[in-house]
This record gives structure tokens, sequence and C-alpha cells, in this order.
């Protein structure tokens, strides 16, 4: 591909903002919390899938927890009528993320998928995007991690282990879009169909509060509950446009 | 065969005043070397004319196109999509253009410095050590003995300190 | 001035200038191994220390993922600001005081410059990967995100830097080769190399002043733009407390009161140790003095305009952001940084306090203390508390960061002082130039001149 | 299941691992798993390197036994998973299930049998090989056996189920001992007894909580730890999210609002211990109302006469004026249902108060129809609740062991040294005892006692099956098999025991070699009371499919009708429940719970459950004692200030959490942290609440009454900072999580057509 067509082609795909819409999928997730109940077994799941390193009592101590995905807690009113809202927090993966132009090495970039990425190889360790993001959801290798033996056994081979100085965060579970797409191809399928694929704490949640999928699927069911009425984006007001959709708490 | 002659002057305006007389009697441009920038050189000596603020110009121009096109060209070929900004941001280009204009034009400054004024000198030249500290020194080449005995008395005219002859002038 | 100079001939001046250089008493070895000893140990080992271990050794955490090492970056930039940037306003605007000082102001710059530049290898969690943040052609076919605030910096303060070490060097040329005559052996080298066979011809002299004066027309909006393209690092974030239209100002003002204040630390210094009363006088403390008073003036008010903003806000997350400043842990750093750079800088409305060299010293290192509190205050008070209340968290610095910190003076200081053995720190020929040019002689009668 | 497809794409690729592959396990299960790191040339079936494996088996990390997956690399379990064909999880699984994986790799594992050496809990021992370890309990097993001393060997396991306990009961019958236990801390005797009691059930019914549209929840933790939180989980998330008009309503009741309370629409605190005079007075406002309308509804309002709102009001401290909206809530709404459990059946009271939570389930007609409760069939398999130990027994058991009457003790599994309160001395009874043999994996505060260890297998490297109870309505059954060949030299529970079976000569009876016989022989049994048509297929088959699917079911449902007799009836009513310590000496009412994140204890050990925030406050790494803001303020305690908690039987030390939503006489701390032993993530870490319990038990079951306990608090001006993952838990008014109105959904302010990008650029 000569040079002048590369150019063209970038010129041709990106000049106009919305060229998202082009991407092959927009994965989206969707977070019921009237039916969240705080249990946190997603937080496990992600630790799992995903080879979140433990950090220990004493760096927790300093805020250096890392948790792709976090229960928020916020109480209400004060006894006897005290009210306690769980929030699952992830990486929303914004369409108009703040921590993908911050980054001056675009370490941090939008792929195909629609997914807010993060490449550790690439990652230099300013922190910026951190700071930028008004979720909270980037976490910093502040040092190697270890795993004690043979707690190591368990990694997961599909996911890379962060080293010092890199930034990380959730990744919708990318290595698992990665096989059902690596599958639909085998099956001659073009798209991976509703469902099929479901990062880790999709699929562990007990009470089924989180649906994910692609929302160019109008059929899908990521789709028709982002369109319930209930839906809502925390801190829509700083319009990042998240992907990540929640649906209101009842109070009934 | 041509000689270099030098006049050292105690105060600037003598060392003027020798300088425009040699100008005056037909001796080519004289050279004034000096610890201190001396004003009015040019009504003596004439008007000088710098060609560094093309240099600044051209450099500054140079550097903010280029500055520009490196921005745009890699993100639209190399395209890595951010924040679903278009491909070419033009805010943030426009910093990145005007940090290099800067770099380039003063880098072209220095450049139309150096070559305006011929430094770095490789050649070693004509040189008065005083004149460094606080003489004020006049030099002028002769073609011939005739032409010398002229800029000393010109040069004695106007109360030099010393006359100094530097030899060949390359 | 003039009156005092008349005292001293060309002659002087240069002996004086030469002496400082050529002539190195124990004194000057006792600071400068002091100040090299602690650079290695305040500043190098603990460094090396954290690129071992990650930037874990500091104090950093989630969410607070900026700490001293951002505040230092920033403080040290700001004290480079004044340097070069008073310097060529006063070229430009032709005033002579500044020709003494001018000098060591620049060089001032300059290292400043050099540190916060090496602030950020120590900020940067894997520096060994930092040159990816330059543009060049390379086989991953990747290039750096040039919409990114952080690259703004990465190119304004890799400009500035060229800029004034060039601006500094073409100003010393003349001197170089005053000096390279009085010196021998390396130095001499070293001089000669330096001053590029600088004779002082006329025609030297006026390029040297056409492109002194680009420069300085260049360097000028640099200088404003570098400190604006760091605030943006804050503001063109969306954290509250930070993400402030009047911040672009906010730091270039803040930047050229510490630097001014440093300048005149920098300047009490050099009077006192390296023998320039003569040049250094009552004058450009009076100068500096009033130029500090305005800009401490300016620097209150958009204080002010700031509170106002959250206060008027009326989102819980600004308003929280600006209480906890004022009232939270840090407070008492926020009062202290509101008295060192609001309230006692008004003493310099008295001209005795202007023209007293210690109280002038002392003050202005208590601005710079005050000023370094402003910089540190902005990263601790308002990363650790955004916008979801449940992520909050609390950062403070770890003894690493507080060594580096330290150390970092250290270093500048060393640099400094490697600095007035090199370069003549003060100008020659401009404060010969200041100087009443020697007197015409008796004029000898004359046997008519040939025609 | 959504995820289907992939699912059986995936168990088609382990297919061929599962039969085979297990084989292939035990045969290598004597190698070292480290020599497979690097793919083979030759690879076995399931070995396809890069190509996952998985495997069907049930979690054992609580009682509930939900079906797992099991996600294996190169020989190497990955990732637990919820089975999705397993009717009791569909494929989801909480944390602590997942957390499976940090038993089969923990660094504390005992790899090696054990002897001890030096003093007893001296943490002195030797290696030695298997065949001397079993050698020497055997021995002494054969001369007790001889000597007609049988009864003097006693087995103390974990609540096991299906054939393992089957093994464990013929194994002893042979041995002619009656002292098999099983001791779990978590057991909840009383609900049995309340049902077979009112019911005349001996099995728990099927709380049908995704059908049901009103929820009363007394006490009962179903989100947690009730019985089986994962299938209550899904039926709440579905009743969730069911349309509007029948969403369902969930209302609980306790004194310290737990994960459920936070999910309920309502929490009513009601004064510990009176929960069931609260239901009977709900049932008397029913029956006044005419709202029951029963032949017998005379009986019923004489037996609930002296349960009036009003008084009930008075002793429970729940106003009238909710006393009786309840009560009308769940006559009206249909249908309803009412639990009991937790706390609020952990006092002296306890089978009383879950009777009367019965009663109000058969007023409201609830009683075996959907969306109330059903009654389940009997279980194609064993379980072990014949033989659960309750605090009664267990004292029993330490007495008969001061006596001298035990010379043989062999744990498996269970930890009473850390469950049982300090009254029980426990601890003391063991050195009554001369061999002390502990099967346990791990050096939990039991096993450091022990004489000789034989390390078991984790669950995810032995052959096994489960039949839950209370299951789902219809008869189910899993089987667990191994997923990874066994890290270390250890060996599975059942092998064990076959092997010591062995020696001592019982094969008559106990014929298989392997565990994985025994349970095959055993579904054989069951495949044969099958019904026609999975006979059709031949046994093979039958079990094949049975280890991919993992689970096995059979749509037999229990009787539906019931009617309570008159004496029953008659003999309705809750006592006031009663506290040790007096009321002046010791102001609070004690609240131990089930940790979320430790259960009771055996989660201590894994470093992600001690690193995952406790749901409710936050804290990792640590315990707390919980108190009410106004207490707090009254004490003049703020969170982090250690205080002494005090009860008439010892003093633990806790940091303070100020706790919106508890009782301000009551206290409550967590169960599972405060270890003495047990691996380098648990030990020395926090306090454990259950040391200082009072031995009070609830008559009936003799279930020790935890929620009894009366203490004072004594601050030791000394302060910590506790160590918690949230920062600010009050949302300061931003409006974060946001939420709507009962009342039909308005549209959504935030909405999702925020700003387009282009008018940001």
């Amino acid at each position: 591909m000569s040079l002048f067509s590369r150019f063209m082609d970038g010129w041709r795909k990106y000049r106009k903002p919305g060229y998202y819409d082009e991407f092959d999928y927009h994965w989206t997730m969707t977070v019921d919390l009237d039916s969240c109940t705080g249990c946190e077994a997603c937080m496990t799941a992600c630790q799992a899938e995903n080879n979140i390193p433990l950090v220990g009592e004493e760096e927790l101590a300093k805020g250096r927890e890392i948790q792709w995905i976090r229960i928020e807690r916020y109480w209400e009113g004060e006894y006897p009528n005290a009210k306690l809202n769980f929030m699952p927090m992830m990486c929303q993966h914004c369409d108009a993320a703040p921590c993908e132009t911050v980054c001056p090495v675009s370490a941090t970039y939008h792929n195909q998928d629609g997914l807010n990425t993060q490449i550790y190889n690439r990652c230099i360790g300013t922190r910026s995007c951190a700071v930028y993001c008004p979720y909270e959801v980037r976490y910093f290798n502040y040092y190697n991690h270890h795993w004690d033996s043979p707690l190591d056994q368990q990694l997961n081979p599909d996911v890379s282990v962060r080293g010092k100085g890199v930034m990380e965060k959730c990744t919708f579970c990318i290595q698992r879009i990665r096989d059902a797409k690596d599958l639909a191809k085998d099956d001659d399928r073009r798209r991976v169909r509703d469902g099929e694929v479901q990062p880790a704490c999709v699929q562990s949640c007990p009470t089924k509060a989180l649906t994910f999928g692609d929302r160019k699927d109008t059929e899908s069911q990521v789709y028709q509950s982002m369109n319930n009425p209930r839906a809502y984006k925390v801190l829509d007001e700083l319009n990042t446009d998240s992907s990540v959709v929640y649906l209101k708490k009842v109070d009934a | 065969m041509t000689t270099c002659v030098v006049g050292l002057f105690h105060d600037p305006q003598s060392a003027l005043a020798a300088a425009g007389e040699l100008k005056n009697a037909g001796f080519e441009t004289p050279e004034l070397m000096s610890p201190v920038p001396i004003e009015g050189v040019e009504e003596v000596l004439g008007k000088k004319k710098s060609i560094i603020k093309n240099f600044t110009f051209f450099g500054g121009l140079i550097g903010g196109i280029s500055g520009f096109t490196l921005a745009s060209v890699t993100a639209i070929l190399y395209p890595h999509p951010v924040g679903g900004r278009p491909i070419i941001t033009i805010p943030p280009y426009l910093i990145i253009t005007y940090e290099l204009t800067i770099l380039f034009g003063i880098l072209f400054t220095v450049l139309g410095f150096f070559i305006s004024s011929r430094l770095p000198a490789i050649r070693n030249r004509m040189y008065v050590p005083e004149a460094a500290v606080d003489k004020f020194a006049v030099a002028v080449t002769c073609e011939n003995s005739e032409h010398r005995s002229r800029a000393d008395a010109i040069f004695n005219g106007a109360g030099a300190e010393q006359i100094r002859d530097m030899g060949e002038e390359d | 001035m003039e009156a005092e100079n008349n005292k001293l001939g060309y002659t002087d001046i240069h002996e004086d200038v030469v002496r400082s250089i050529v002539v190195t008493g124990p004194k000057y070895y006792a600071t400068l191994a002091t100040a090299g000893g602690l650079a290695l140990v305040c500043f190098f080992f603990p460094w090396f220390y954290q690129l071992y271990y990650g930037i874990g050794a500091a104090g950093m955490n989630h969410p607070g993922v900026w700490g001293t090492y951002l505040a230092s970056f920033i403080f040290w930039i700001g004290l480079s600001h004044s340097g070069t940037l008073l310097s060529c306003v006063l070229h430009l605007t032709n005033s002579s005081w500044r020709k003494a000082m001018y000098r060591s102001a620049e060089a001032m710059t300059l290292f400043s410059l050099v540190v916060a530049a090496t602030y950020v290898f120590v900020h940067v969690g894997r520096p060994w990967f930092a040159h990816w943040t330059f543009p060049y052609p390379n086989q991953w076919e990747l290039w750096p995100n040039f919409r990114s605030p952080l690259l703004f910096d990465v190119m304004a303060i890799a400009t500035y830097l060229t800029g004034s070490t060039i601006f500094i060097y073409m100003g010393s040329i003349p001197d170089f080769a005053a000096v390279r005559d009085r010196t021998v052996g390396w130095r001499n080298t070293m001089y000669s190399l330096l001053s590029l066979g600088w004779r002082g011809t006329d025609t030297e002299w006026h390029r040297l002043h056409w492109a002194y004066t680009f420069l300085a027309v260049l360097i000028i909006p640099l200088a404003v733009s570098v400190h604006s393209i760091v605030s943006w690092d804050f503001a063109m974030s969306i954290v509250p407390g930070l993400h402030q239209t009047i911040f672009a100002p906010y730091f270039v003002v803040g930047a050229i009161y510490s630097g001014t204040a440093g300048i005149v630390t920098v300047m009490f210094v050099l009077r006192k140790y390296m023998g320039f009363e003569q040049y250094i006088t009552k004058l450009h403390f009076d100068n500096l003095g009033k130029l500090l008073l305005l800009l401490s003036l300016l620097w209150t008010y958009i204080n002010a305009i700031e509170l106002f903003t959250g206060w008027y806000s009326g989102t819980s997350d600004e308003y929280e952001q600006l209480s906890f400043k004022l009232f939270g842990f840090y407070a008492p750093l926020y009062w202290e940084m509101i008295l060192f750079c609001a309230v006692a800088p008004l003493l310099m409305i008295s001209k005795r306090f202007r023209t007293s060299f210690v109280p002038m010293l002392i003050l202005s290192i208590a601005i710079n203390i005050g000023m370094y509190t402003e910089r540190f205050l902005i990263v601790a008070t308002s990363l650790p508390r955004q916008y979801l209340p449940d992520a909050w968290g609390f950062y403070a610095p770890s003894l690493v960061e507080l060594s580096i910190m330290v150390g970092s003076f250290a270093v500048f200081t060393t640099l400094f002082l490697i600095f007035v053995k090199i370069f003549p720190s003060v100008s020659m020929y401009e404060v010969k130039e200041t100087m009443e040019t020697p007197k015409l002689k008796p004029a000898i009668p004359q046997a008519g001149s040939p025609a | 299941m959504p995820n289907i497809d992939r699912r059986e794409f995936l168990k088609l690729v382990g297919a061929g691992g599962v039969g085979a592959g297990a084989g292939f396990m035990l045969k290598e299960s004597k190698k070292d798993p480290t020599e497979y790191l690097i793919p083979y040339v030759v690879a076995p079936e399931d070995f396809s390197s890069g190509i996952a494996t998985w495997y069907n088996s049930v979690c054992s990390m609580c009682s509930a036994g939900c079906g797992i997956s099991v996600r294996t690399r190169e020989g190497r379990a990955k990732k637990i998973e919820g089975n999705p064909s397993h009717p009791v999880n569909q494929g989801r699984l909480c944390g602590m299930g997942q957390a499976g994986l940090q038993v089969l790799y923990n660094p504390d594992r005992i790899t090696e049998p054990l002897l001890r050496t030096g003093e007893r809990g001296a943490m002195s021992f030797e290696q030695i090989t298997w065949e001397d370890g079993l050698g020497q309990l055997a021995e002494r097993l054969e001369l007790l056996r001889a000597a007609r001393r049988g009864n003097n060997v006693c087995l103390l396991s974990e609540g096991t189920n299906g054939h393992l306990a089957q093994l464990f009961e013929s194994f002893m019958r042979q041995l002619g001992s009656n002292r098999l236990h099983h001791y779990d801390f978590d057991h909840p005797h009383t609900l049995y007894a309340a049902n077979q009691g009112f019911f005349g059930q001996d099995h728990l019914p099927y709380y049908d909580l995704q059908n049901t549209r009103l929820l009363l929840s007394f006490g009962a933790d179903y989100l947690t730890n009730w019985i089986s939180p994962l299938h209550h989980s899904l039926g709440f998330g579905a009743s969730r999210q069911r349309q509007e008009e029948e969403r369902g309503r969930f209302v609980q009741i306790e004194p310290r609002m737990s994960i459920s309370g936070a999910a309920a629409d309502e929490w009513v605190a009601a004064s510990p211990g009176t929960e069931g005079i609260l239901a009977l007075g709900m049932a008397n406002h029913m029956v006044s109302q005419g709202v029951y309308q029963g032949a017998d509804r005379a009986a019923w309002s004489a037996a609930l006469s002296d349960y009036s709102p009003s008084m009930v009001a008075e002793q429970t401290g729940v106003s009238e004026s909710t006393i009786t909206r309840l009560a009308d809530d769940f006559a009206g709404t249909q249908p309803s249902l009412a639990i009991g459990g937790g706390a609020a059946a952990n006092h002296s009271n306890g089978v009383d108060m879950l009777v009367a939570v019965n009663v109000l389930n058969y007023l409201a007609g609830n009683v075996g129809r959907e969306g109330g409760l059903l009654f389940n069939p009997q279980p194609a398999g064993t379980v072990s609740r014949p033989h659960q130990a309750s605090y009664r027994s267990m004292l029993e058991l330490a007495e008969a062991a001061q006596q001298g009457e035990i010379d043989v003790l062999i744990i498996n599994g269970t930890n009473p040294v850390f469950t049982l309160p300090a009254a029980a001395e426990f601890r003391e009874a063991l050195d009554a005892i001369p061999l002390v043999v502990s099967l346990s994996s791990f050096f939990d505060e039991t096993t450091v006692l022990a004489d000789l260890i034989l390390p078991s297998n984790s669950y995810l490297e032995s052959w096994g099956d489960n039949f839950p109870e209370a299951g789902v309505g219809f008869r189910v059954g899993a089987v667990s098999q191994p997923v990874v060949s066994p890290l270390y030299n250890t060996r599975a529970t059942g092998d064990i025991i076959l092997s010591l079976a062995q020696r001592i000569g019982m094969s008559s009876t106990i014929p298989w070699t392997s565990m994985e016989e025994c349970i095959k022989d055993g579904w054989r049994r069951i495949y044969e009371q099958g019904d026609p048509q999975t006979l059709a297929q031949g046994f093979e088959e039958f079990w094949i499919s049975l280890l991919k699917a993992g689970v096995w079911g059979e749509t037999t449902t229990g009787t539906t009708s019931f009617e309570p007799d008159q004496n029953i009836i008659a003999g309705i009513g809750v006592a006031a429940p009663e506290f040790s310590g007096s009321e002046q000496d010791y102001p609070f009412i004690l609240h131990p719970y089930l940790s979320p994140n430790f259960h009771d204890g055996r989660g201590a050990n894994l470093p992600w459950m001690q690193e995952r925030p406790d749901p409710m406050t936050s804290v990792v790494y640590g315990s707390w004692v919980e108190l009410n803001p106004t207490t707090a303020e009254e004490l003049g305690l703020i969170e982090g200030d250690l205080v002494d908690i005090e009860s008439p039987h010892g003093q633990v030390l806790a940091p303070v959490f100020i706790y919106p939503a508890i009782m301000p006489n009551v206290i409550a701390m967590p169960i599972g942290q405060g270890h003495s032993e047990y691996g380098r993530y648990a030990k020395d870490r926090g306090a454990n609440p259950l040391e200082i319990l009072s031995p009070q038990m609830e008559p009936i079951t003799g279930n020790l009454a935890t929620s009894a306990t009366r203490v004072r608090l004594v601050a030791t001006g000394r302060h910590i900072d506790l160590v918690k993952t949230s920062g600010t838990s009050r949302d300061l008014g931003r409006n974060i999580v946001q939420t709507t109105g009962d009342e039909g959904h308005e549209v959504s302010d935030a909405g999702l057509n925020s700003i387009p990008i282009t008018e940001l650029t």
C-alpha cells in the first residue's frame, strides 16, 4: 500500500469525528443497580481472569489497591432509615475518553472494537491518564508484583502480567473477545453472536445484574437493556460518552 | 606588497575620528576593534545591513510549517483513534506549530549570525588582544609604503597611543 | 551606579571577572564538594533506588498518582522563568541596570530547566523509555500523540532549553574572547573554542547586537508559552480545582514571581561570595523589589479569582475540593503559602526594605517556599479527591520523595558553582558599556590633513 | 444460557479429556506436574497446548453444592466458573467459589504426611511415607476393633454429602463405632428442627425466591450464606428484572443490616431474638383480620391470642403500624414467602422462631405453591445431616474425651478449635485423646494439635459427588472429578478411608480400591432406579455424559399437601430470648455474623478473599466491631479506635467501625478472622468473636445460641487506621447512584444522548 494511498485512506476514515460508528463492534456493558447486591463475585472473577496481582496489606494501607472492577458503596440517610447503595465501577471505555487524549505516547487508544485499550509495552508511566480519568479506574503498578509459589500457577496464560511502572485497567476481557472472534471466523460467521462472549465479571454475576454485548446489534440483550428507561450514565455531565450504562436503582 | 597597520587608541572617539579620516583618505574601509560596541560607527563608516532578520523570519516559517505537517501527517499515516477526536485536531496541533516555529526561528537566527559575521573563524586572523580589554584599535591595509606613511600620519594625528604593524594581511 | 563605577576602569572590571574565574579559593572547593555530595546522597542515590524498586518508593497511590515530583517539576520550570525572560525584556527596553546581573539570571534559568528536565525522568514510571515522547521515525511506525498536553511540555521545554542555552552563550561570546587572552593551558583552549575566534570588530558587534535582539524577541513569547503549557497539564484535565481557564496566566505569573525571587537570592549570594559588590548594587535590589511587589499583587489577585470560581461553582465537587484546600488536612500549608506569597511581600512597599539586602534575601527565600507549597497543594489536594467520593484517597510524600526534593537544590547549586567558574558571571562588555567611555585627550595640533 | 454455544464448544474440546483425561490424571498423579510446562511433542489428548480444557465438577467451598466448570490449560487449573447446566447456580459463581483455586494453589498447603515429634501444638513434625502413616493408623484401629472398643474411634468431618458420607458411615459401622460426626459451624440445626416440627419434613423445603412477589426474611442473609446463596441470588436477580408491575419486593428484618438487608427494599430493625415474636404478631393480625379462613381458624386465634400487635410492638421495638402493614402486605401480595435464619435462628428461642415463620407461610397459604415454599422429594443420594453435630453433641464429644472414652479422633476438614467458643474447652478435650489424626491439608487451629497428619487432596484433585440440600425442588446430583493431578504427595479423603478399610480388612463390605470406583458404583445404583429412557442408554454412556454435564437431575417433585394438626397449633409460641450477662454490666448485645469473604473462617487463608474489601465496610485484611453512630458518639469512639469487647466469657480486641445501619444497643463483629494458625494469609489477623460467646444453647436442638451473648466495650485508648478501600461512603449530593421511583420509570434525565463529539473539538 503506497504511502499516498495510506494517507488518503487515513484521511477519509478519520477526518471527521463519529468514525467509531464505522468500527466493527461497539462493546457495551449495562449494570442494573437494582439487581446488584454488592456481593463482589465480579471482583474475584476479574482477579482470576486478568492476573491482577495480590497487593498485600501494607500496600493497600498506602492506597495502592488494584481492582479493575470495584464496588463503590454509598450510604443514604441515618439509622433507622439508612440505606446502602452499591455501584460496580470499572473502565467505562468512554468514546470521548479523556485518558486517551492525554497519553503522550498513545499507549492508550480506541481500537476497532470500540474498546479503550491500554498497551502495556508502550506505557512509560506518566500516570496522566489516571489523573484525567474521572472514574478513577486506572491502576498503576508501583513496583513488580510477586505471587507466592505456587499461586503463580493459576496465572491466565492469555493475559500478560504487568511489570513495574505500567498503567493497567479493565479491558472488557479483550482476550475473550479475541477468542470469540476467532471462533466466529472459524465458523465462517462474519460477526460474534450475542452472548457468545462475556467478560469474567458478567459471567459470574450471581444476579445477572451485568449485561455485555455489541451495541451495534440491535437485537442484542445489551441493546435492549441500554434502552431501558432506567438507563443513565455515571458522571454523564462530563460528556465522556462512556460505554457502560447503568440502570437506576428502583426506590420502592 | 600589502601590509596591515593597526592604530591603538585610548578612547573610542579618536579611534572613530581616525577611521573616518582613513576612509576619506581613500583607504578601503578600515576595521575597528573594541572591547565594547562603539556608538556612531555607522555614521562614520556607513550603514551596515544585516541579513539575520531574514534568517529568523524564514526559519520561523519553515518551523511552523514543518511542525503542523509533522503532527498531522504522522497522525494520518499512523492513525490512533483517540478520544473520538478528528484525526487533525487543530487546537493542540497549533501548539506544536507554535513551539517549532520558535525553535527553528532561534536556530536559524544563530545560523544567520554565524554566516553573516563569518564565525566561527577557522583561519587565525589579525587580532589585537588589548582591544578586548580597554583599547580601541583601527586596522587598515596599505598597498605600499606610501600608503603606509599616510596611515601613520593619520593615526598619529588622531592621537594613536601606538601604531602596530601587523605584517601580511591575509 | 554610574557614580560607583567611575572609580573603576575597564581593566579593573576585566581583572575582577577574570579573577572570579581563575582564582579559586578553598572555600569554593569546600562548597562545591558539599553541594556535589549532597546531590549524590539526597538526589541520585534515592533516585537509583526508585529506578530499581519502582515508583512505589514514592508516596503516590490511587488516586493520588501525581506527587511532589510533579510539584518540584513545576517549581523548577517556574524558577527558570524570570531569568531569561527578564533579561530579554530588559534588553529590549534597553534598561542598563540589567547588565550586571543578567548573566547569572540566565544561568539560573538554564540550570533550573536542567533540573526540571531531570524531574521528568524521576517522575515517569519507566524513564528508560522516555525517549518515546520524541517524534522520530521508528520501525514500529509509532509516533507520539500530538494531542497530549504532556507532549506539548516535552516540545516546549526542549525548545526553551535550547533557546536559553543559545541566548546565554551568544551573550558571552565577547567575554569568552576577553577571558581567552588572559588564560593559559586548558582554559585557554576551552575559551578559544568557546569564543569562536571573536575579535570584537565593529561588524561582529553589529551582527551580535541584531542576533541577540531577535533571540530576545523570540524567547519572550516562548517563555510565556512554556509555563502556560505546563499549566495545561492540569487545566486540560477535568479534575475539580484544576480544570480552570485562569490556570495559564496563574502559572505564568507564579513562575515569574518565584523566578524573580530566585534571582534576588542568587544576586545576594553572588554579591556576597563572588565579590561583585560594585556591580550588583542596591539599585538592582530596589528594582527587583518593585517587580516582586507587582507580581505578588497579581498573584494574590489570581488566587482570589480561583477561590471565587470554586465558591460560585455550586457543584459539590469544586466546592469540596476548595474547602479541603482551605480547611482540610493541608490547610496549614495553604495559609503558610498565603502568608509568604501574598502578605509578606507587601513589606516591599517601603524602599528601605527593598534596598536592604538581608531582609530581601529572607523574603525572596520565603516567597519561593510559598511558591513550592502552592505547587504541592495543586497536586496533593485535588487529585486524590475527584468525582467519586468512594474512590477518594490521600496523598503524602514519602522519604524518598522528600530527599529527592532537597537533593534537587543541591544539584542546582552544584551546576551553578561549576558555571561561575566557566562563564564570566558578570557580563564584562555590557558593564563596560554602562561606564563612561574614556575621556578624549587634548587634541594635538595637526599640520594640515592630506586631501 | 446465553453463552451456551461457547460452553458447548469448549465442552466438546474437553470431552476427550473428561473420560480418558480423568484416568490420565490419576495415572499421572504420582508425578510432578511441572514436567508438563512445555508442550508435549506427542501430547495427551487433553493437553493440546494453547487450548483450554473444561472439567465440570462440584464446588465445596460451602455446603450449597454449586456446580462448577474449571478451565485448565496445560494441566493446570486456571479459572473456576459456574456450571451453566447445574440448576442450583446456573453458570454463576460467588467470589469464594472462584477463590477455590487458591485452596488448590495455596502456598501453605501440607504437602506430605506428617508425624508429630515434639509437644502438641509445637508445630514440630517429621515427614513420613503414606505407607507408614496409614500403617500406624490402621494398626491402632485394628487393635481397638479387635478389642471391641471400636466405639472409642471418632470420625469428625466437615459436612460431607453423597457417597463419601456413605463411605464414612459404613467404615465407622465396620469399626463398630457410632461416633461419626459432621460438624459445620453454620449448619442450620434449628431450621431443620422447625420444619420437622411443623411440616414433619426431615429435609428442607425449596424456597422459591424467584417467583415470590414479597419476601419477608427474618434475619436470613439469603444472598450471602443462608443455605444456597447463589441460587437465592439468581432468584433475587430474576425477580428484580421482571416487568415493573410484578417486580418482587424484599423486606429484611434484622438488627444489623446484612448484604441482603442492603439489597432489600425495606430494612426493619427488630431487637435481637424477638423476630419470632414479630412473626407471631403478624400472624395474629392476619388471623384477627380474617385473612386466614381455614377450618381451624379458631384454634389459630386461640394460639396466637397473646401476640397482639401492641404487645409485640412493645417487645420487638417495631412500631405497631409497621407490623400491621407488613402483615397486610404479606397476606395481600400473592404469592409471598417468609424465611428465617441467620442470627435470628441462633437464639435460645431459635426453633420456635422458625416455626413462627412457617406459621406465617401457612396462614398466607404459601405452603406447597410456586412462589412460596415447595417440599423437596427425598434426595437421590445420601446427605450427611443425620450425623450433623450440634454444639451439644460436640460438648458430649469433649466430655467423652475427658472421660478417656475416645482413643482415636480422625478429623476431616472441619476446624472445631476455631469455630467453637473457648467455653466449650474443646482444645483441652483434644489433649485427653491419645491419637488425633487430621486429614486436613492446612495447618488450621485443629490440625496443629494433631499427632498424625494425612493431608487430603483439595476438592479439585479428588473424586466425589454431591446432592445439594435444599436443592431446587427436584432431585439433583452432581459428580466432582479431579481437574488437575495432585500438586503434592496428598491423597483424596475417600482413598485414605478406603485404604484404611483394606488394611483393617473390611474388603467384604467396602470392596472398592479407589474413590472413583466407589462413586461410579454408587451412581450405577442411582442409574438403575432411574427412569426408563435414561436406562435405555447403557450405564457407560450415562456415566460419560454425567461427567461431561457434571450434573444429573430428575424431575420428581415432593408432596404439596400439608395440614398442621391441632396440638402443633396449640404449641405455637415464642419465648423471650435469653441472654447471658446482665444488662447493667454488659449493655450491648453481640451480633456475630458470617463474613461474606471468609464464611465461618475457612476462607481466611485465601489471599483473594483477604484482599477483597468487605462488601459493607470495604475493610481488607482485618476485622472490626460495628457500632451505631449514636452509640459511638456516646462512648466518644471514632473509626479505628481499638476497643476490648468483653463478655462474661472472655474478651477480644478490635477496631471500631461506625456502621450506620445497626441498632444502638447491638454491636456486630464478622466471623472468620482471628486465626492463630491457618497459613501466612490468615495467621494473627483481626479477632475471632466466637471465642467470647457464652455456651448458651437452643434447648431442642442443642444448637449454639451464637447471638445470645451480652458484651461491654472498654476503650483501650489506642487507635489504628483501618485498612479500607473506600474513601468517603457518602455521595455528597452528587447523585452518583441514581434511583427512580417505584411508580413506573420516568425517562432517565441523564439519558444516553450526550453531546455529540463533533461539538467537542
